[in-house]
């Protein structure tokens, strides 16, 4: 089968800045995203376990799938935006059928 | 002072503080018992529409009091300077970073709806009445203290202030502001007839639910308290030392604004206790470089357990004496 | 008239109404303001099963009257029909496309619980009676539009039928479908007995769980109303001038079929609503080139928002009025 | 004898069976029906919470019983002996491999809290009183089997004890556990003055919440059935005959320890009972090598189903033909 | 450590239609699936945050691994299967130790 | 955007065993781990959605962002403590900025 080679950008970030990030998406000309809801983990700042009624620490999980271009300028955009934050980033490869659609 | 201990002793045998204990226990204990999340939300949203309508229905059959206004006042002072007492103390006894400091001075300046509430349940419970509008007041508390406490950041922090218009919003349109206060209002239009029609949702099971959230309150404060390297000696301290003195000031201004004693314990009340909702969000969002897990712990597993247990009481014989009831 | 503008008023003052408001108010100014999804649900299935015990222990301690049979019938035949009138207006005045307008269409033969329910509460309030069986009519005029919704999008499209088992397992074994009718016919069973066992659970708080609800609505509406481009000014006329019209409709059957003042307003309402569970699901599934944001917009923030304001007292005043009470 | 078939028609008819019967036909017909999980677990959670308190307060109203510590120790020895019954038949009757009916083993000798609830409820329905302490011996008889499931499996494993202290932590610190003893504690501190202040949540809509819940228990029964290949006849009688037995067995020492019929009822249920929450998750842990889909099928899907609708006016009618009342 | 490849399919499609994806994993001869609840995106559709009530616009995340084959085919029926719906596909490289198991 | 080589491992295991596991991932060295929840899924021991309040069969996704290195003697350790349970375990590539944080 056919496919098109595109790039997975996964960024988790604490729920209060989602909206920021994903604002961000949608300047650089992402098609879509999708969120997801961690449920704990551990990093520099130390462990969570849900939010905790405060909803400070949650995490949440975006994924974007982009073009090698855009997914480009947005890494670049998000590490600055978000060098304050507590948050990882990381991007891998993935194939798609539909190319328009990314 | 031997009422003071009897009273103290009602309250730590009251099913309210029983279930905070068993849920501090257990998680000390590591058991697995947990409530889910969107429950305890749930329920936190039912405390603030409830107490908000009853507040609102209580000032609709009372009537506006001619010291309503003055209160009003004197709490939005107190969420605006308590903070800068709290930041001197975190700094000099906690030996925080002045970053760290100003975080956690907000979340004293603001107030904990869950104490307030277990307050205004120990005086129903001994028959102490109180002002309807002192609901109004507690939402009128919440937000001032963010201000201060970014303020307080600010002179130590070297970056352009960006994202300070998500910060302002996030702070006067926090949920629970706007549900507080929009249950308030609509208590206060709906009256007594509204009063009744939605009664038995909002007062009968009260303070069942309150008895089920105190157990999470109790399992996220031990919890918080073991996961932790954050919490010093000087720490601990503070979370201490903070609410006697603010809840001294307060029933201090609170019986010379004229309140009555109950008025008066839970303005001593509302000083003492720390946020642990609308201010987390807030100083995750505009100060990030200040570490979560020290103003967490501090206000849920120091200053939360000892308000509940021993300060509630503590105030109200407080406000006893300078009242003079 | 000077009546209807009273009970609109009464109606626009009642706590679920306010509530409405503070959640469509909250959600505009963009506060984050919000209800855990599993309890909105949860809330969902409380209000789906006490209204369905309710009707059914009504049932059973009135007896089946005369005039349900045909009621009945009546209310599956406007399920069936309303959408051809519905699909009409919805390419004339909204300017639709085929299949986004056989989308529509079934939503408005289908009926809205919540609409229902807070309708419901509102005769209560005024102490107009109706016939307990309206909640099985209801019940039965969930499913039958989304059958004519279907017969109206396939005469556009060029494609098999793939998956058309599925749509119709998803229609009549759809979750609100089965708990409302299995609740009406255990409440039946039970009778005066059983909701003595189960009305501290399903009766005492429903006004106020109801509320609550009704404040998750207003924050879903104005959520849509803010987040969507799908809204023309021809979209949103359709989504006042459709209930107007389904309302006047059922007040007019219901009036011939000799229901009660009350149970014809109910007829109106069950009309005049469109669905925002049972269709929205079943139209993903079998017609998914049509747009959910339109369908779900104009059910949601329009017609939701106007039959609860000021749909309900007005279908009222008409039934009153035609039935001469 | 007629007696006893009048009971069973009168629990069968019951609001609480009936709802747990729409839950399973919904399921059974693939209807998408559900309960969100976290309500699920949630009122599981209630469930424990006011069970326990409930019991508590009573016994602190009626006092303590002479024949309290007889019943405790016999419930105690019921579920650690229990699964060696068990073990034989889930061998012999059933076919299990070794690990396979350790693991089921260990459920029988558990309690389920649902069951246990829904026979009070029933008892109290006829108006049969019986020990409040019961509860404190249904929550003793939760972990004794656990540890007598896993010395059976033991037998048959080549492995070192890894997470072995896991194990036990997670026996006697699991949450149910945990949170029934907790409540009993309160409830019994407490007495009739905590009592009247929780019981419009923990007493008023008990019932209705209990009907609530088993909608979702016959949910996830024929869920279970509909979706296993795990169930073989041997199996499926397995799943009914040990609960025949085990409330025979329970139903005599009951009586033999001087219960009252109401009690000796519950001792039996007790005993014919098979956990579904606390025994699971252990043996998930410490012996994963057994399969769920057959200790989690047979619990849930067929000794469950029995005994609320058949088992419990059956053990009743045993308890009060043997005590003679 | 000695490891074997294998694909990683990722589908995020409409609630309504997983029984359909599911159903089709099996029929394939997929050793397995794990579901994922999304709490919202964005997509060609426009914006949608949790479900909202009516669960029409809820998206699942399904995650298959499986061998080359198995996943090629898998693709293929499902770009069929779901070409009318509101879905997206991608597929990236994953190293597994058990290779039995997939 | 300069970028840096990392492993990402990935592990579906019954939720009892979670801590287990991420005791495991502190002892390595990882210097982080994020966790999910699944809502159901199909393997060797068949179907299971959801906990169904026993709990039992809820399975919880665990992502780790690590060095090669670190991802491999996680690999190994994590292989033979879970051998005998129920999980999955895969690994793949991804690229990060922050060289430091992992
Ligand atoms: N480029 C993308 N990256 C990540 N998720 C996407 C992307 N495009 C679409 N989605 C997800 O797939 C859903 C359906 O997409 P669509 O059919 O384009 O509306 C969206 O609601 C998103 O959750
Ligand atoms: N190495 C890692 N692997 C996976 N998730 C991580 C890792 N490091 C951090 N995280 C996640 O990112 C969140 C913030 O990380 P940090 O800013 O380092 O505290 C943590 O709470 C984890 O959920
Ligand atoms: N091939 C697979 N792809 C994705 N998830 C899988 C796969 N096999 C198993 N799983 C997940 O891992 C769990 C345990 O697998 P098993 O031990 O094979 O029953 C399953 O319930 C699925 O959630
Ligand atoms: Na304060
Ligand atoms: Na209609
Ligand atoms: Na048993």
């Amino acid at each position: 089968m056919q496919t098109h080679t595109r790039k997975k950008l996964e960024i988790i970030v604490d729920s209060p800045l989602v909206p920021r990030v994903t604002a961000l998406i949608d300047r650089i000309g992402a098609t879509g995203y999708t969120l997801f809801q961690s449920i704990g983990g551990r990093g520099a700042e130390g462990d969570w376990r849900e939010d905790q009624l405060t909803g400070a620490q949650q995490k949440i999980l975006i994924k974007v799938i982009a073009g090698e271009e855009t997914a480009n300028r947005l890494l670049e955009n998000l590490s600055g935006e978000l060098e304050r934050y507590s948050c990882i980033i990381y991007v891998s490869t993935v194939e798609v059928i539909r190319a328009g659609k990314f | 002072m031997l009422d003071a201990v009897a009273m103290a002793g009602s309250n730590l045998l009251s099913p309210m503080v029983l279930f905070f204990v068993l849920g501090f226990l257990a998680a000390m204990a590591r058991s697995d018992l947990s409530i889910p999340e969107p429950i305890a939300k749930a329920i936190s949203l039912y405390l603030m529409l409830a107490i908000g309508f009853k507040g609102g229905a209580s000032l609709a059959s009372h009537g506006v009091d001619a010291t309503m206004i003055g209160v009003a006042a004197a709490g939005i002072a107190m969420s605006f300077l308590l903070p800068m007492l709290a930041f001197i103390l975190a700094r000099g006894l906690a030996r925080l970073s002045p970053i760290d400091a100003a975080a956690v001075a907000a979340h004293y300046g603001s107030i904990s709806i869950v104490t307030f509430v277990s307050a205004s349940e120990f005086l129903r419970m001994l028959g102490v009445s109180f002002e309807g509008y002192m609901v109004a007041v507690m939402a009128l508390m919440e937000t001032p203290a963010i201000i201060s406490g970014l303020w307080l950041a600010r002179r130590y922090l070297q970056r352009p202030d960006s994202g300070r218009g998500q910060v302002l919003h996030e702070v006067f349109l926090n949920g629970s502001v706007v549900l507080l206060t929009g249950a308030f209002i609509i208590g206060a239009v709906s009256g007594t007839k509204g009063m009744t029609t939605v009664a038995p949702f909002i007062d009968a099971p009260f303070k069942g639910v309150l008895c089920f959230f105190l157990l999470d309150m109790g399992l996220i404060a031990a919890n918080r308290l073991r996961g932790t390297r954050a919490i010093s000696p000087g720490l601990a301290a503070f979370g201490i030392l903070m609410p006697l003195i603010g809840g001294a000031i307060g029933v201090l201004i609170g019986s010379v604004m004229g309140l009555s004693p109950g008025g008066t314990a839970l303005f001593g009340v509302l000083s003492a206790s720390a946020s642990y909702i609308a201010v987390p969000a807030a100083m995750r969002l505009a100060l990030p470089e200040a570490n979560p897990a020290v103003y967490l712990t501090v206000s849920l597993a120091i200053t939360f357990p000892f308000n509940l247990t021993v300060g509630i009481p503590l105030y109200l014989a407080a406000a006893r004496w300078i009242t003079g009831a």
